[in-house]
Formats: C-alpha cells, sequence, structure tokens
C-alpha cells in the first residue's frame, strides 16, 4: 500500500525534512457561486480537493489506481467475493467523535437516497445496502448484489466520503475526519481549512489551508508568480513549458493522469465494420497529435485506457501511423472516400486541436472529416447516443472502472456502443475470481480484443500540470489527478 | 497637399494587412507537416500556432475571412441601423421612432456576448450566420448613435428647406442628413469594425461559425494567446495585423473625410475680373 | 450727434492700411485703409458681396479660410473688439442656453471682486447688458435655446454679448437688420451711446438712415475698394463718387415711391390662401392668435410688427414648418395640412417660403446653384439639366454671378445667399411667396432690384400672391394689405393707404411715429 | 418642462415592458439551449438514469412555462428565485457578484468620462497635426488588442516585471476597496477600449464645434480656452458620446467577463457566464432583469443628455 518505491524525478518532494507552519494558498478552477463543500456533490477538481482536506473515504487509489486502504484499515472477502468484511481504523472527526460503522452506512445510504442524485450513486450500485451492517462499532459487512473481486474500487470511488451520521448541512460548519477542519467558506471564490491535529494518519505539516478560486488559467499562473498562492492547479503546457526550469516556480507533471481519444459508435455504420475501426487506428499519427493538440505534454496511447495502472496490457505492440495500410482496410470494407463528422467541443483541453489534426490526418488517407462543433454544456451527454466519431477523454480511474462504466451492455454511459455478450461475460468471470494472477490474464484478454477492434482510439495520456512556489515541498509527482496522493496538502510543507 | 499625404499614409498602412489578405492565399502553398506547437525553427521562421501548424502560412491565409466577415457584418449593422436612426431622427411621429428604437433597446439590454452565445447555440450559424448574428448584436447600438447625432441635424433650417423644396426623402436622410453626421460615423465605423473583429474571434472561440482552428487573424490572436510568452509571433503578428488594418482603414476615412470637404470647398471655378462689374452694372441700368 | 471730426487729436484704435484678401488669386478686398477713432462711428456702406463684412472681419484679425491677406491690421492697445455678425444664429450656440456665453464673459470680467460678490455681480452686469441691447424679459430670454428666439431676438443677445464684452471697438455687421422701427431707433440710442463711452463703433449696414443717424464718417465700397470716404455730412451732402450718388439717389428716390394703386380693403372673390382661427404655441405658450386672414390673388400682403411678435411664427404656420397650432389654413378653400410633410407637390410649390436666416437654410456641403435646381426637379417636375439652367438665369437674374452661383453656400456674402434663397424658392413658381425679411441684408440698390423682379414677377403673373414680411414700412408701403401683429395678436389689417395715413390701433400708430 | 416628464415616465413605462421583454428573451433562449442544468451538472457522466433524477429533483421535469410562471409570481414578491444548482436564494448571487462588479463599474465609468472626453478634446484641439494623429492612431491601436492581451501584457510588465502592482485579486474576496492596488490593472484593462471609442466619438463632434462660428464668437469674447472647449464646444459633441457612454453596460459586462477571469474578482459577469454553463435558469433570469433595468435606466439617461444637448431634435417639423 505503497507508492513511493523510487526517489521522484518531479519537483520538491522529499528534499529536507519538513517544516511545521505556515498557510499554503492553492488556487483552483473553481465553479461559481454555486460551489458547496457537501463532498457527497463533489464533481470539480476543486470540490475533490477541497473534500478531501475535510473528509476521508474508506479507500483511495494509488498511483498505479490501485485501491488503498484509508480509513478501512482492511477488507476481507468470503470465498464468492459476494460478502466483504471491512474493518474501520480509529479515526476521529474534528468534533472529537470516533468514526463508525454507522457513520459509514449513513454516508453511503446517503449517497444511495434515490431521491438525490450523487455522483457516486452508480459506484455504489453493486451494494445491498439494506441487507450491509454493523458487525460492531469498527466493523461493517458489506453485502454485494454480485460477486465483486474489485469491491475495494467501490470504496474507494469518487465522492464516497464518509461523513458523521445525520449531517445534513455541509456549508456552514461542515465536520469531517479529514487532515484539516473547516474555518471559512464562501462559495466560488475561497475556503480556510485549519490544520486538524488530532488527524489519524498525524497532523498536516501546514497550520492553514486556503483554496482560492481562479478559473482563468493565466490567471492562476499570475497569482502564482505574482507570489498571491504557493500552488496552482491544471496549468497547459504552453504555460509550463515557459517556466520549466527558469527557477520562478516549480513545474510538477502528473504523469498519465487523462486518456484522450476518440470514440467511435460499434453500432453503426460506418464504424460496425472493424476494419474501418482499424483503418482509423491507423491513421492516427499520434506523436503528432501529442505534440500538437497536447503542446507534447503527454505520452502516446495503444487505442487501451489506463497505461500504467494495474492490469494494464503492456506487452501488446505499440500502434503507429500506417496510411497504406488503412488505406487498403478501407478499401475492403468499401469505404473508400469515406467522409464522417467528428464531434468536438471546447469542453476539456485539446479536444479542438485534436480534432483539428486528426482531420489533416485522415484526409492523407482519404477520408474527410467535417469538424463538427458541440455545445460545451451539453457535450457528454450529445455524443453518447448521438453522432459517429467524437472527441473523448477520461481522467483517471481503475480499468476495471472504466470497463463497468463504458463498455459493458448496461454500462450507463457506453459511448462507443460496445455491446458484446461475450465481453460481459469475461468481465463477470474476472470479478469472480479471486486470485489475482489469473484475473489479471482474463483482463489481459479483454484488452486484447478492445485493442484489435474496440471503439476507443486512444491516442494519448495528457499529463497533468501544477505550479507551485520554489517553498513549497512535499508535492507528490507520481499521483496521477484524482489519485490518493494528488493534492494531499497534509503532506506538503513549506521550507 | 495635406490630404494627400494623409491619404497615402493610410493606403499605405492599409496596404499590407489588404495585400496579405487578398493575396496571401496565393502565395501559402501547401500545409507542411505539423511540428510540436508554439515552437520556433525548423523552417518556420514565425514559428508554430497552438496546433503546430506554421505561423506564416496561418498568417497568409488567414485574412480573407477576417477582412470578408467583419467587412460584412459591419457592412450590415449600418444597412440596418443607418435606416431605422435616419428614419427616426427624421420622422416627427413619436410612436414611429419609439417602435422603431424600443425594441432595439431590448436588444441592448442583452449584453452581446450572452446574445451571441445563447443564439449560436440555439441555431448553430455558419459564417453567413455569424456575420448576421454580429450584425443584429451591433444594430441597437448602431442606430442609436446615427439616430443621436441625425436627430440635430435634421432640425436644422437646412432640412425645413429641403422638405420645403419637395425632397425626396431618401435626399434629405442620405444627401443632407447623412453628410452632415458623416465624421461621426466614420469615427463610430472604424471602432465597430475592430469590435467586430473580435466578436467574431470569440464567437469562433464559444465554436459559432467559424472553426476554432481556422485560420483566420482574430481567432488565431484568441486560440494562440496561450503561447503568448513561448512563441509570442502566433500573437503579435496577426494581432499587428489587425491593428494596421483597423489603424489604417481608419486613416483612410478620416483623409477621405478631409479631401471630400476640400475639395468641394475648392470647386468653384476661379473668380473673373469682370464679375463684380457685371453685376453692378446691372444694378445700375435697371 | 455728427461730431466735428478732429482727427489729429486722437489717435485711432484700430487702424487697416492697403488691406487686400484674396482667394484664388482674386481680390475679395483691395487697398483698403480704414481708421477707427475712440467714441467715433465708422460706417462701412456699399452693395451687398462690397467686401465690408470682409473689411470689418479683417479688423478683429479673421480671414476667410484659405484667403491670402496683405497689408496691415492694427489694433493699438490690443483689447477684445466685439463683434455682432449678419446672420446672429451662427454665433449661437445651438445646445447651450443663450445666457451661458453671457454668463461666461461676465464672469471674466468680476474675476477680480470677492468670490462673495462675484455671482450677483455677474448675473446683474448681463442682466443690464441685455437691456442695454433692448431684449425686454431678458430673465425669462436667458433660459431659453437659440432657436427658441425670434431673429430679432437672437441679433439682440449677440449685440448684448458685445455690450457686455465692453470692447473699445464694436463692429456691428447689419444690426438693425430685421428690427422693427421702434427698435431699431433704440439700438441707434444704444450704439450712439456706446459711442458717447468712447468705444469706437465700426457700422457695416446697409440702411442709410441708420447711417446717416449714427456714423461720423463713411467710407463707400465698391467691388472690394473704397470709393469714397469723409464726414457723413459731408458725403451726403456733396457726393463725390458715381456710386455714392446712386447709392444716396436711389435711397431717396426708393422714399418716395408709391406703389399701390388704389385701396384694395374691399377685395372681393375666394382669397387663394385663407387662414381661419388660427392659434400657435412654443411648447404651451400661445405665440399667435390670427382670427382671420386672406390673400387674394395677385394681392401682396405686407405683414408688420415689432421683433418677436410672431411674424415668422405666421409664416411658417402658412408654410407648413410650424405644425403645433390649430385652426385652419386652406388654399383656394381646400384645407392644408398641418405639416408640409403631407403636403402633395403641388401644396408645396403652391405656398413657398423664403427663410428668414438664409445661411442656415443651406446645405452647406452643395453649391448653391444645385440645391436651387432641386425645386425645379422636384416641384416641377423638370430634367435635372433643365433646372440647372433655370437655376443659374434666376440667380443671376438677381445678382449673383455665375461664378458665385457655383460656390459652396459659406462662400457667399450674407445678401448673396438671400438672394439664393428667393430664387429657390421662385423656381417653384409659386402662387403664395412668402418672404420672411428678404431685404433685410441688402443695400438699397439691390434691394430695390429685388423688389422690382418681385414686383415684374406680379406683374408677370398677375395670379402671385406675396406676403411680404417686414420691419421697414417703406416696404410695407409697396403692399396692397397690410397685416400688423402685435405680441402675437393681429392688431390692425387693411389697405396700404388706410393703414399708413390712419392708423386705428394705438400699436399702429406707435409704430408709424417711431418710423418717423 | 411637463413636457419632459412625461417624456420620463412614459420612457419608464416602456422600459418596464422592455424587461419584460428581454427577461422572456432570455428565458427562451435559455430553453431552447441544448441541454438542462441537470445535463450540465451530470457533466462527462451523462448516466441517462442519473440526469433525469437530478431533473426530477431540480423540477425541471415541470414545463417551461409553469415554470416561468411559478419564476414571475415570485418576481411580483421580490424574490428571484432559488439557484437550481446550489438551491440558495438568486438574491445572494446578484448581492454577493454586484459588489465588485459595481465597484470597477463605477471606478471606470468615472476614469472613463474625463480620460475619454480629454483625449477626444485634445486630438481635435490639435485637428491635422502631430497630437491629434499620435492620440487617433493610438486610440485606434489600443482598440484594436483585446482585453486579455493587454491585460496579460499590463500584468507581465507592471505585476510580474516590476513588481509595482499585485497581478490578480486573488484572495481578496469582495474587499476590493481594502486593496486599492488591486484594482489598478484591471480598471486600466476596462478602460482601454472604451476610452478609445468614447474619444474618438468626442473627437468627431469637437472637430466640428470647434470650427462653429459660435465658438468663434466665444474665443473672439477672450472665454479662456478650457472652457470654450468644455462648456462650448464639447456640449455639442455630447450627444452621440451619451449613446456610446450607455452602451457601458454591455462594455463593462462583456469587459469585465474577461477582467473578472483574469484578475480573479468574483462579480456579475463570472455570476453570469457561470449560470449559463450550468443552465441555471433562475440566476441567469435574474441576472437579465437586472441588467434590463440597469439598460433602460442609462438609455433614458443617455435620451435625456441628447435631449438636453440637442434641444432643436425636438421642434422640427
Ligand atoms: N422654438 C421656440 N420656443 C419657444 N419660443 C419661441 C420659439 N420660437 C420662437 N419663440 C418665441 O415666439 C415669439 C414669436 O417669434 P417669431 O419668430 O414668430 O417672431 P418674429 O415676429 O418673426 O420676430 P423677428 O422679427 O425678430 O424675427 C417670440 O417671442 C419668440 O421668442
Ligand atoms: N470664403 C469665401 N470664399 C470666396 N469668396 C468669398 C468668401 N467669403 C466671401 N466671399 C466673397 O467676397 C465678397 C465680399 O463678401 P462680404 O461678405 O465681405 O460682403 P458684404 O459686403 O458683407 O456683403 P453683404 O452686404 O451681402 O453681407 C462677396 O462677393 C463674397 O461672395
Ligand atoms: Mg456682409
Ligand atoms: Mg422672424
Amino acid at each position: 500500500a505503497d507508492s513511493t518505491d523510487d526517489p521522484s524525478d518531479g519537483s520538491g518532494s522529499d528534499s529536507g525534512t519538513p517544516r511545521r507552519g505556515g498557510r499554503l494558498r492553492a488556487a483552483f478552477a473553481g465553479g461559481g457561486a454555486s460551489e458547496t463543500l457537501d463532498p457527497h456533490l463533489a464533481s470539480l477538481f476543486a470540490d475533490a480537493a477541497r473534500a478531501k482536506a475535510l473528509y476521508d473515504k474508506l479507500a483511495d487509489y494509488g498511483a498505479d489506481l490501485s485501491a488503498q486502504p484509508r480509513l478501512a484499515e482492511k477488507w476481507e472477502a468470503n470465498k464468492a467475493l459476494d460478502r466483504w468484511q471491512v474493518t474501520l481504523r480509529r479515526a476521529t472527526f474534528h468534533n472529537g467523535k470516533a468514526v463508525t460503522a454507522e457513520d459509514v452506512l449513513y454516508s453511503y445510504r446517503r449517497i444511495a437516497d434515490p431521491d438525490q442524485a450523487f455522483r457516486a450513486k452508480a459506484s455504489l450500485e453493486p451494494i445491498d445496502l439494506d441487507a450491509s451492517r454493523a458487525t460492531g462499532t469498527h466493523g461493517i459487512e458489506f453485502v454485494l448484489k454480485r460477486p465483486t473481486a474489485e469491491f475495494p474500487n467501490i470504496l474507494a470511488a469518487f465522492g464516497a466520503y464518509i461523513v458523521p451520521a445525520d449531517a445534513t448541512d455541509f456549508d456552514s460548519e461542515p465536520v469531517g475526519s479529514g487532515p484539516f477542519r473547516f474555518v471559512s467558506f464562501t462559495p466560488g471564490r475561497s475556503a480556510l481549512f485549519r490544520r486538524y491535529d488530532d488527524y489519524w494518519e498525524g497532523a498536516p505539516h501546514l497550520d492553514e489551508i486556503e483554496f482560492v478560486v481562479a478559473n482563468e488559467e493565466s490567471a492562476r499562473v499570475n497569482a502564482l508568480l505574482g507570489g498571491q498562492v504557493e500552488y496552482a492547479h491544471e496549468l497547459n503546457p504552453t504555460t509550463a513549458r515557459a517556466h520549466e526550469g527558469k527557477g520562478q516556480i516549480e513545474i510538477v507533471r502528473l504523469r498519465n493522469s487523462a486518456m484522450q481519444g476518440f470514440a467511435m459508435k460499434t453500432d453503426r455504420a460506418p464504424f460496425d465494420d472493424k476494419r474501418v475501426r482499424e483503418a482509423f487506428f491507423l491513421i492516427a499519427d499520434r506523436q503528432e497529435l501529442v505534440d500538437g493538440a497536447l503542446s507534447g505534454a503527454g505520452v502516446v496511447g495503444n487505442d487501451l485506457f489506463g497505461k500504467g495502472y494495474e492490469y494494464y496490457a503492456a506487452d501488446l505492440p505499440q500502434r503507429a501511423q500506417d496510411l497504406d495500410r488503412a488505406k487498403a482496410l478501407l478499401k475492403q470494407a468499401g469505404a473508400e472516400n469515406l467522409k464522417v463528422t467528428l464531434d468536438t467541443s471546447a469542453v476539456a483541453a485539446g479536444f479542438t486541436e485534436a480534432a483539428g489534426i486528426f482531420r489533416d490526418q485522415a484526409a492523407k488517407a482519404g477520408v474527410t472529416i467535417d469538424v463538427k462543433m458541440g455545445s460545451k454544456d451539453s457535450y457528454w451527454s450529445d455524443i453518447l447516443d448521438s453522432g459517429t466519431i467524437c472527441c473523448y477523454r477520461s481522467g483517471a480511474m481503475p480499468i476495471e472502472a472504466h470497463i463497468s462504466q463504458r463498455l459493458l451492455t448496461d454500462s450507463t454511459t457506453n459511448a462507443t456502443k460496445w455491446h458484446h455478450k461475450d465481453f460481459d461475460a469475461l468481465y463477470q468471470q474476472a470479478q469472480s475470481t479471486k486470485d489475482k494472477t489469473e484475473r489479471t490474464a482474463v483482463y489481459e484478454r479483454m484488452q486484447r480484443r478492445l485493442y484489435t477492434e474496440g471503439g476507443f482510439l486512444v491516442w494519448g495520456f495528457a499529463d497533468w500540470i501544477l505550479g507551485t512556489a520554489r517553498n513549497v515541498k512535499g508535492v507528490e509527482a507520481k499521483a496521477p489527478a484524482n489519485s490518493l496522493d494528488w493534492a494531499r496538502f497534509d503532506k506538503v510543507w513549506l521550507a | 497637399m495635406k490630404g494627400r499625404s494623409r491619404f497615402v499614409l493610410g493606403a499605405a498602412v492599409i496596404g499590407l494587412p489588404l495585400v496579405l489578405a487578398l493575396l496571401g492565399p496565393l502565395f501559402a502553398g501547401e500545409p507542411g507537416p505539423r511540428a510540436v506547437s508554439f515552437t520556433l525553427g525548423d523552417g518556420h521562421w514565425l514559428g508554430t500556432d497552438f496546433v503546430g501548424r506554421d505561423v506564416w502560412q496561418q498568417v497568409l491565409h488567414g485574412g480573407r475571412p477576417v477582412v470578408v466577415t467583419a467587412l460584412a457584418a459591419t457592412a450590415l449593422a449600418y444597412l440596418v441601423s443607418l435606416p431605422l436612426g435616419l428614419i427616426s431622427a427624421l420622422t416627427h411621429r413619436s410612436w414611429l421612432e419609439e417602435l422603431l428604437m424600443r425594441p432595439l433597446d431590448v436588444l441592448l439590454a442583452v449584453p452581446s456576448l450572452l446574445l451571441i452565445l445563447l443564439v449560436a447555440s440555439v441555431f448553430e450559424p455558419g459564417a453567413v450566420g455569424l456575420a448576421l448574428l454580429v450584425a443584429l448584436a451591433n444594430i441597437p447600438d448602431a442606430a442609436r448613435i446615427v439616430r443621436a447625432a441625425a436627430a440635430e441635424a435634421a432640425s436644422r433650417p437646412a432640412v425645413e428647406a429641403l422638405r420645403m423644396q419637395g425632397e425626396t426623402w431618401w435626399r434629405i436622410a442620405f444627401g443632407h442628413v447623412g453628410r452632415a453626421i458623416l465624421r461621426t460615423l466614420a469615427a463610430d465605423a472604424g471602432i465597430r469594425l475592430t469590435g467586430v473583429l473580435y466578436l467574431v474571434a470569440t464567437a469562433a472561440f464559444l465554436g459559432v461559425g467559424v472553426a476554432p482552428d481556422a485560420a483566420d487573424w482574430a481567432v488565431m490572436v484568441d486560440r494562440n494567446r496561450t503561447g503568448l510568452f513561448v512563441q509570442p509571433w502566433a500573437v503579435v503578428v496577426p494581432a499587428l495585423l489587425i491593428v494596421t488594418l483597423t489603424t489604417g482603414s481608419n486613416l483612410l476615412f478620416d483623409a477621405a473625410l478631409d479631401r471630400r470637404s476640400g475639395s468641394t470647398r475648392r470647386a468653384g471655378n476661379p473668380r473673373r475680373p469682370g464679375d463684380n462689374r457685371r453685376n453692378g452694372e446691372k444694378v445700375r441700368q435697371s | 450727434m455728427n461730431a466735428p471730426v478732429n482727427a489729429s487729436t486722437d489717435s485711432p484704435v484700430a487702424e487697416i492700411e492697403n488691406l487686400r484678401v484674396e482667394i484664388d488669386g482674386w481680390p475679395l478686398v483691395d487697398g483698403v485703409c480704414l481708421r477707427v477713432f475712440p467714441g467715433r462711428v465708422t460706417a462701412l456702406v456699399g452693395a451687398s458681396g462690397s467686401g465690408k463684412t470682409t473689411t470689418g472681419l479683417a479688423l478683429l484679425g479673421e480671414h476667410p479660410p484659405g484667403a491670402r491677406v496683405s497689408g496691415d491690421v492694427r489694433v493699438s492697445g490690443g483689447g477684445p473688439i466685439g463683434y455682432v455678425p449678419q446672420h446672429p444664429a451662427a454665433v449661437l450656440n445651438p445646445a447651450r442656453r443663450v445666457g451661458a456665453l453671457l454668463h461666461d464673459i461676465a464672469r471674466q470680467q468680476v474675476r477680480d471682486l470677492p468670490r462673495a460678490v462675484r455671482r450677483t455681480e455677474a448675473r446683474t452686469r448681463v442682466l443690464r447688458s441685455l437691456a442695454d441691447a433692448q431684449l425686454s424679459a431678458g430673465e425669462t430670454l436667458l433660459h431659453r435655446y437659440p432657436h427658441q428666439l425670434s431673429g430679432g431676438q437672437q441679433q439682440r443677445v449677440v449685440l448684448a454679448q458685445a455690450l457686455l464684452l465692453g470692447a473699445r471697438v464694436v463692429v456691428a455687421d447689419e444690426p438693425t437688420t430685421g428690427q422693427d422701427a421702434l427698435t431699431k431707433s433704440r439700438i441707434v440710442d444704444e450704439l450712439t451711446a456706446v459711442a458717447a463711452q468712447g468705444i469706437a463703433v465700426v457700422l457695416l449696414s446697409h440702411d442709410l438712415d441708420v447711417v446717416r443717424a449714427l456714423a461720423d464718417e463713411v467710407l463707400v465700397m465698391y467691388e472690394g475698394r473704397v470709393v469714397e470716404s469723409g464726414p457723413t455730412e459731408r458725403v451726403w451732402r456733396a457726393p463725390r463718387h458715381v456710386w455714392t450718388r446712386e447709392l444716396l439717389a436711389r435711397q431717396t428716390e426708393f422714399g418716395n415711391r408709391d406703389g399701390n394703386d388704389g385701396d384694395s380693403d374691399d377685395r372681393t372673390g375666394v382669397p387663394v390662401l385663407h387662414v381661419r382661427d388660427l392659434t400657435a404655441r412654443h411648447h404651451r405658450t400661445q405665440v399667435l392668435r390670427v382670427p382671420e386672414l386672406g390673400l387674394h390673388a395677385g394681392e401682396c400682403l405686407a405683414v408688420v410688427g415689432r421683433s418677436g411678435s410672431g411674424k415668422t411664427t405666421l409664416a411658417r404656420c402658412l408654410a407648413g414648418l410650424h405644425r403645433d397650432h390649430d385652426g385652419q389654413v386652406t388654399l383656394d378653400g381646400n384645407v392644408l395640412p398641418r405639416s408640409l410633410r403631407a403636403r402633395d407637390r403641388r401644396q408645396l410649390a403652391a405656398v413657398q417660403y423664403v427663410f428668414q436666416d438664409a445661411r442656415a437654410a443651406f446645405d452647406e456641403y452643395r453649391p448653391v446653384v444645385d440645391q436651387v435646381a432641386r425645386t425645379a426637379v422636384r416641384l416641377r417636375g423638370a430634367e435635372a439639366a433643365d433646372a440647372g439652367a433655370e437655376a443659374l438665369a434666376a440667380l443671376l437674374e438677381l445678382g449673383l454671378t455665375e461664378e458665385q452661383a457655383h460656390r459652396l453656400p459659406g462662400r457667399l456674402s450674407g445678401g448673396e445667399l438671400q438672394r439664393a434663397a428667393l430664387a429657390r424658392a421662385l423656381l417653384a413658381r409659386p402662387r403664395v411667396l412668402i418672404c420672411d425679411e428678404i431685404t433685410s441684408g441688402l443695400d438699397t440698390v439691390t434691394r430695390r432690384g429685388l423688389l422690382e423682379v418681385l414686383a415684374g414677377l406680379r406683374r408677370g403673373r398677375d395670379d402671385l400672391s406675396v406676403v411680404l414680411i417686414t420691419h421697414d414700412l417703406d416696404i410695407a408701403s409697396l403692399a396692397d394689405r397690410i397685416a400688423v401683429l402685435d405680441a402675437g395678436e393681429m392688431v390692425e389689417q387693411g389697405s396700404v393707404a388706410r393703414v399708413l395715413t390712419e392708423p386705428s390701433h394705438p400699436f399702429t400708430k406707435r409704430l408709424l411715429a417711431a418710423a418717423g | 418642462m411637463s413636457g419632459l416628464r412625461s417624456f420620463v415616465v412614459r420612457r419608464l413605462l416602456l422600459g418596464g415592458a422592455q424587461t419584460v421583454a428581454v427577461v422572456l428573451l432570455v428565458f427562451a433562449l435559455t430553453e431552447a439551449l441544448p441541454g438542462d442544468a441537470a445535463v450540465a451538472l451530470a457533466g462527462d457522466q451523462p448516466d441517462p438514469a442519473r440526469i433525469a433524477a437530478i431533473r426530477e429533483a431540480m423540477h425541471l421535469d415541470r414545463p417551461a412555462h409553469e415554470r416561468l410562471l411559478g419564476w414571475a409570481a415570485g418576481l411580483a414578491h421580490g424574490d428571484f428565485g432559488t439557484s437550481l444548482t446550489s438551491g440558495r436564494p438568486v438574491t445572494t448571487y446578484i448581492e454577493d457578484g454586484f459588489g465588485p462588479t459595481l465597484l470597477l463599474a463605477t471606478t471606470t465609468v468615472t476614469l472613463l468620462i474625463p480620460l475619454g472626453v480629454g483625449l477626444g478634446v485634445l486630438a481635435a484641439r490639435h485637428e491635422g497635426r502631430l497630437v491629434d494623429r499620435l492620440v487617433s492612431s493610438v486610440t485606434l491601436g489600443v482598440y484594436a488588442v483585446p482585453e486579455f492581451a493587454l491585460g496579460v501584457l499590463l500584468v507581465t510588465v507592471f505585476a510580474l516585471r516590476l513588481g509595482w502592482l499585485p497581478p490578480t485579486a486573488v484572495g481578496y474576496g469582495t474587499d476590493l476597496l481594502g486593496h486599492p492596488a488591486a484594482l489598478v490593472l484591471p480598471v486600466l484593462v476596462l478602460l482601454s477600449r472604451p476610452v478609445c471609442s468614447l474619444s474618438r466619438l468626442v473627437r468627431a463632434g469637437m472637430v466640428d464645434a470647434l470650427n462653429s462660428p459660435y465658438v468663434a464668437q466665444a474665443r473672439r469674447y477672450g472665454i479662456p480656452g478650457a472652457r470654450v472647449r468644455y462648456g462650448h464646444a464639447l456640449p455639442n459633441a455630447v450627444a452621440p458620446a451619451a449613446q456610446q457612454l450607455a452602451r457601458t453596460v454591455d462594455w463593462l459586462l462583456c469587459g469585465v467577463i474577461v477582467v473578472e477571469a483574469l484578475f480573479v474578482i468574483p462579480g456579475l459577469g463570472t455570476v453570469l457566464m457561470n449560470a449559463v454553463a450550468e443552465r441555471d435558469v433562475p440566476v441567469v433570469q435574474g441576472l437579465a432583469v437586472v441588467f434590463g433595468v440597469l439598460t433602460v435606466v442609462l438609455n433614458l439617461g443617455a435620451d435625456l443628455v441628447a435631449h438636453r444637448f440637442a434641444p432643436r431634435a425636438g421642434v422640427a417639423a
């Protein structure tokens, strides 16, 4: 359960001994006046970072997106993998009360409330909360609806924070068990938290952490350069290039943080023909895409999600552009002079750029791509069912979650319309396989299938870029965004 | 002479961007392979842009749409607001004036960016639609300025005299009142042209009309801004071209205004020495 | 007055020597010498366009744009020079109330007074200057905008500015133009008083009566040159130059002329133009009430009255330029629409109005002849070329040259423009021609010529009716009938012979008495 | 003057109607936008079941006209409704955002008028000469520079290189008055373009006015130069410029969106953009009311100014 097996290549982590004290100001893009501190409502990075400071989950993702125990000290499954016994560690809320099984059950039931629409509800779906029960103050038995080998991933799900039982108001005086306790909060502007001395993992080094909202990237950079904040989240690759090694600020790149690709709908023409899909795999010049759309800040992809994560099929050969073969495949499929509309939108960094670059690449293989800009605000639901090919991205999550959310017949966000009973069966098999190596083999089979004929053209993995002041130490550089060590301000100190 | 030199200056200033805009595409040639975005060197003498294209090529391609869309939108805005403003300045029926101007105030009350954002995402316009939309956003304001300037000119005795002569509305409105407010209009047009340029660019960024990676100077300025410190040329060159375009067109406007009034002032034939005598003699005879 | 000329004792406050102003190589004035002395009135007389205004402005150091100037203009000791221009409306700021500039001038003068009394002192001075300029109810006028004043009121406001200024030299360009006899005599008194204060007055005028009454010295100008100068008495007694003689001769001859032949009080038949129960308002204040007024075909009606009595307003109601009125105006028994916008071409052509302020009534960007020609094109459907020729002919007829006709309005003298304005109206071949003070800017010779053109027109077309708005009872006497307005009321109307010889209303009597 | 009063009353009544029209327009457009608050909230997890649940929770399943009516009924009692996304009253959004925006706007406008007018007058005074050429081309040039570029430039020079001013207002919250230095750059950026357009309009009007006989008269009567320019010539150039000024709401709003983002000032521009992105219709509506009322009032003001400085316009035949 640790991810620091080799010395970090990043910035100021582990240089010198931690120093106690000081206030760190961290600038994030925020959600405006509608922001809330309700951890179950968290959806933006800013929300997640604030929630992480105030609250804890039972588990969280390590650098390879495997679940690491947090409030849960340990977990154990029965043979059938459908009953899990979780033991809580001795932790206390900011009001001094112990974190108990009741709190956990309250939190999960709140998330699963059918009248509400909390984000983590879908993740908790496998748990039968009515049947699950406390087995003592610190023990819980989770009863699952079906065997789930990856149950700890559920505990680490985005937004599955533990709040005190009966908590309803989170904006005036929220109480959590996280490393920092609430001081003040103005939606859309700032949140100030102070060190919680009794934190179970040891008190943070910082006295105070202040989250400030700055939506514009240049504002975050300027504030950092001008000494108004010490930590700026989410910078442009170009900005990073401009300041990297200049000595003014430190640039931290979180590798493999976001998958970048195109999603082809496999249930409709022209992409219902796997030769066309393969031709598209071969059209992409991945390095050009990474250089152009990500400004070089990333690595090329191999049409599979989760490079570097647990279970990733790293042995498959790296695909490269092969226009002749692509043309030949298109010819075979009777799809010469193919015309397709590529949906894109300014909803994520690099989307419109990638679309333009791919259009030019496709033109060389005789495919005409018409790039269509969609609305930023409804993009994700628009592309779910309509169109044939679209720009796609995904934040870090375990490969298992990626598959269950996007690639099963009954997945709710199956943007590639990948409906294959045998593939679903493989997933079930993996979930009921207790032995890890066997399970790995099953995942490998699934990924091989996706590699040859899947609907995701994954051309790259973007770095997540942070900037910090030079005196900020202890920032973990290996953790993809949204994983445990990302935005962990309890480990950070000011030198 | 002074007017001439200003004319030449204006023409020179506007010449560069205009020539680039009109002839640029002919010399641009085939796009080469993309490079890493925002880099300099490697045969790209103005560096690369946000998606690794050659900036110089983009500059060559990017003038035409700017010039065409912005000019079209500005022209369109005036095409509508000039008659509107003039009608309401020249009418004595206050209900007609209210009928024409008040609905425009409704548009005025919706911030233009919001208007474009909303209308655009509802109707998904193309380049033509965008020009229309941008023109629409400019009409209320232009019409008000026209009306305000024209109202004064329209109340002069000269206009009454024209009416007395049974002059057509058109002649009164465009021939006289229009001429009288030309300077104000020219000043406003210069500003408006620039405003329109960037509204088009903003719209492009929001995904309206122009493609977000279009070769278009205004779009280039907007989209390449992230690289300002790494590769300034991608922003500076198109921005300078826009600045010269608008400055030049305004200089030209001013010079043309001066020349016009100057030349008409000099229009009369030189006075012949005998003229006055004839005048005097005539009186004496009677 | 006419004090003896003793130039040797006083040195001139201002002096012009050998002035030549030329545009495009042709002189507007040439070889003009002028010396003005404190306390004395120097008059410049001469035909319209002879260079009076140009000379007067030169004294202020101002010249037409693009002019080449040679010669000397000296003002001893500097100091401000007051200027009352020929078209006073032009120097009144349309966006400010008329009091604005007056207050600013006064404030300059009271700068050195203690703060506390400054305001009141400035105010007193302004009011005094208005009173000096014969403006009654000056207080209320101060709060009006220039367009809310009558032509004569505008002129007096400008005169008040010059008086307030306390200038050592005042150039008054046609100060009595557009003023009624009563006011005129007061202005004469006022200028006399000004001169008595030791101020030099330069009087540019066509009004020989006023010149004779006021001036100590007269310069007669002809075609840009001073052809004769000398003490007024001498010039009047023994004019040397032929042109002077002509000017003076015409004057006397003119005064004796008897234009009306017979009493027309009891004229019958349907009038061409008929006004019934007319009341006109400016912003709810009623400024005119005419119970009944008829104009017969071929008749000439003079409308007289003091400045501000509503003459222009009456004319504008007839012409359809003033909509804010009640009552009826009929043309041949048919009701005329209240606004000229609603009148058709025939109606427009039938009633034509010649503006009091000729300069403001021309578009400054088009040559005069083109503007004149449009009347024929629009109202009579003439071809553009024919209309142009016709316009040119009309302008030549009225004494302009072909070259002047092609100029922009800004480059014509006041009198020239007024004639152009008349030509413009005449081109419509109107049935009713309303002339608002059209002769006020003209010298006697030209005026006479103009009136003769009018008379000729009437002779040629015996159905042409003329409404002649004037202050000049001499001119009014040329008409068939006279209507007298006093403070917006029509107090008397009747045949010229009757009204001028046996006026019935006390106001008319006073008016006649003042005209002497 | 009573004519003026009835004019104002009529315009205010009309203004009410206009505001209603603005609100309806904005409502119709936001309704017609693709997606709704639920979709926006779902983001990249567009699970249809979840979206349906959110929709229900937000009462978005009620028909549009019912929602509008409900909202309007509330408005009659001064209730602007509650935000869909946060459930907080819309008034708190407006109150919170209003302060900083108002501060920016008033500072900008107070500086804008003297600056714009001053530059315009300066250029007109030296018409055709070097100063005029300089002012005219610089204003045009600056106008052609987009706000963000100017902002970046100013921040780089004055905040980052020279360190004279703070680069952003991050962390100052609404207490901008407490940190006046943080206001300098945003106000400069906001000023840049309006000053240019205003000064050009003023110059155009002033050139005509300064060449007029009434100005010549004031000059020859020894009125001090400044008084002639500002007291006598300027009023004639004011009418179109006032119209332009009335557009400040729009300018400021569009400018403020950029400036607020660039300098991290939590004002109405930010609120508006967020609300549109989140399809938070009640908030957008509430802001539309505010902008509508502001625009109506400002336009009325501009018309009154025009009325005042082009008085003859009222009496034309
Ligand atoms: N626009 C206006 N607003 C208010 N009052 C006005 C307006 N125009 C004219 N007046 C007033 O109406 C009255 C009549 O004006 P009018 O112009 O008819 O006089 P007039 O007899 O032609 O005088 P003059 O001989 O001086 O030209 C005057 O007292 C004048 O001040
Ligand atoms: N700007 C100009 N350009 C060319 N010619 C001009 C200009 N101004 C005046 N003139 C001409 O100069 C001559 C003298 O004009 P001026 O105004 O001095 O005459 P005036 O004696 O005052 O006549 P009036 O009695 O008609 O006012 C006129 O023939 C006129 O046409
Ligand atoms: Mg004259
Ligand atoms: Mg009059």
